[in-house]
């Protein structure tokens, strides 16, 4: 089957997603959200930009999802990043896998978000509440003054 | 060779460019590709050492070499999801 | 806050489930579905019913999402299990969960699902594709003839 | 004193029967009523020693001791979720 992989600039449906993993040989479905927090250590985030390179993150998306199905008996599995500007609370992505039993589903969901953090090419923006935004790079120094660097976000 | 490379995110805003072609030795390596990007641009010194790099979409080391039609990449690590 | 927890006997609505436990303090969501597979161990099934012990059940499951909430920094949780007759691809149980980040996300709702098959008094009852139906209590030997005995189903 | 007792799942089944009221000693423990359900209902007899009880929604072990308030419940195994 071919996976589900999309960027978009609209606001994710992660009901159709979950509905396009739901199978008759699946007795187990793992959808994982991730969305804008206010609060990371201390500061307050009024809104986050993603970008993205676009083709790369796509077929980055893509080798995940093989990846993961070599490793675990999954039936579907669907991939939706968002990009663009958004607002506390919206969801920046959503992971869905079904599989027979639970337990390779909470694994190969786990594994597609843990995974997706450190390969696919897709970078957030912090918009702090002071007024400040700046690029997030883990491991990389912040761009601004020392009293006011955030410190790296972990959804 | 004339090689192109593409910027992102905060080496795109420090560059203040988006895609950028070098002329690099027929055996460049990404390697060079890496120095070469750092002489033209000073502004990304602070994140050259971090940069990854891609070659047509998968990521590559400093060993690989390059060919005039690579697809090149450059971008400080990722933080999406 | 309160837990959302419900037995139903309308198919359930997970996606209005998940919409209640996003939150602006949460960077993380975690759904699990649990649905009507149709094979186990060979067998093919056609539908399932299931019963309760209604009052208990929903004790049980305020009791789990609390055990849940002391264990995890848990921001919001909900559990909805139907019962009655399901048929295959049917959803059974939504377990939604959100938390700051995704470690907590997946384990408590791990936790959530594999408590709740331990405890909560709800009961399935097989309706084999040969026509036999039986109830399904792990760790009790089945009632149908050994040829034909079904073996215990894992989601 | 009369304790009333839910039975559910296969324990329903077997038993015929939905709900079933005991005639216990005063003293009686969740073991005594185990053995009194078993010589009423002798279709039981194979998931007896498997069944769990439950007083007012609560788990209990044989040793527990009953009250003629006491809600209870027994059934084997849970398969839900």
């Amino acid at each position: 089957m071919t996976p589900l992989i999309e960027l978009t600039s609209d606001p994710i449906d992660y009901h159709a997603l979950t509905e396009q993993v739901r199978s008759n040989a699946a007795g187990a479905v793992v959808l994982f959200l991730g969305t804008v927090r206010e609060m990371t250590a201390g500061r307050r985030t009024v809104a986050l930009d993603y970008d993205a390179y676009p083709e790369m993150a796509i077929r980055q998306m893509q080798g995940l999802a093989e990846e993961t199905r070599q490793k675990w008996p999954i039936e579907k599995v669907g991939i939706v990043h968002r990009l663009g500007h958004l607002e506390l609370g919206d969801i920046i992505v959503a992971v869905a896998v079904s599989s027979p039993h639970r337990a390779e589903a909470f694994e190969a969901g786990r594994s597609l978000i843990d995974r997706l953090k450190e390969v696919v090419p897709i970078w957030k923006k912090e918009n702090w509440d002071d007024g400040r935004t700046e690029w997030v790079h883990p491991g990389v120094p912040s761009a601004l003054p020392p009293n006011a660097a955030g410190e790296t976000h972990s959804r | 060779m004339k090689v192109s490379v593409r910027l992102f995110a905060r080496a795109r805003d420090l560059a203040d460019c988006e895609q950028v072609t070098l002329e690099l030795p027929d055996d460049a390596t990404v390697g060079s590709l890496r120095s070469q990007l750092a002489d033209r641009f000073p502004s990304l010194a602070v994140v050259v050492p971090a940069l990854l790099v891609a070659v047509n979409s998968e990521y590559v080391t400093d060993g690989t070499s390059l060919t005039p039609d690579s697809e090149v990449a450059c971008f400080p690590p990722v933080s999406g999801g």
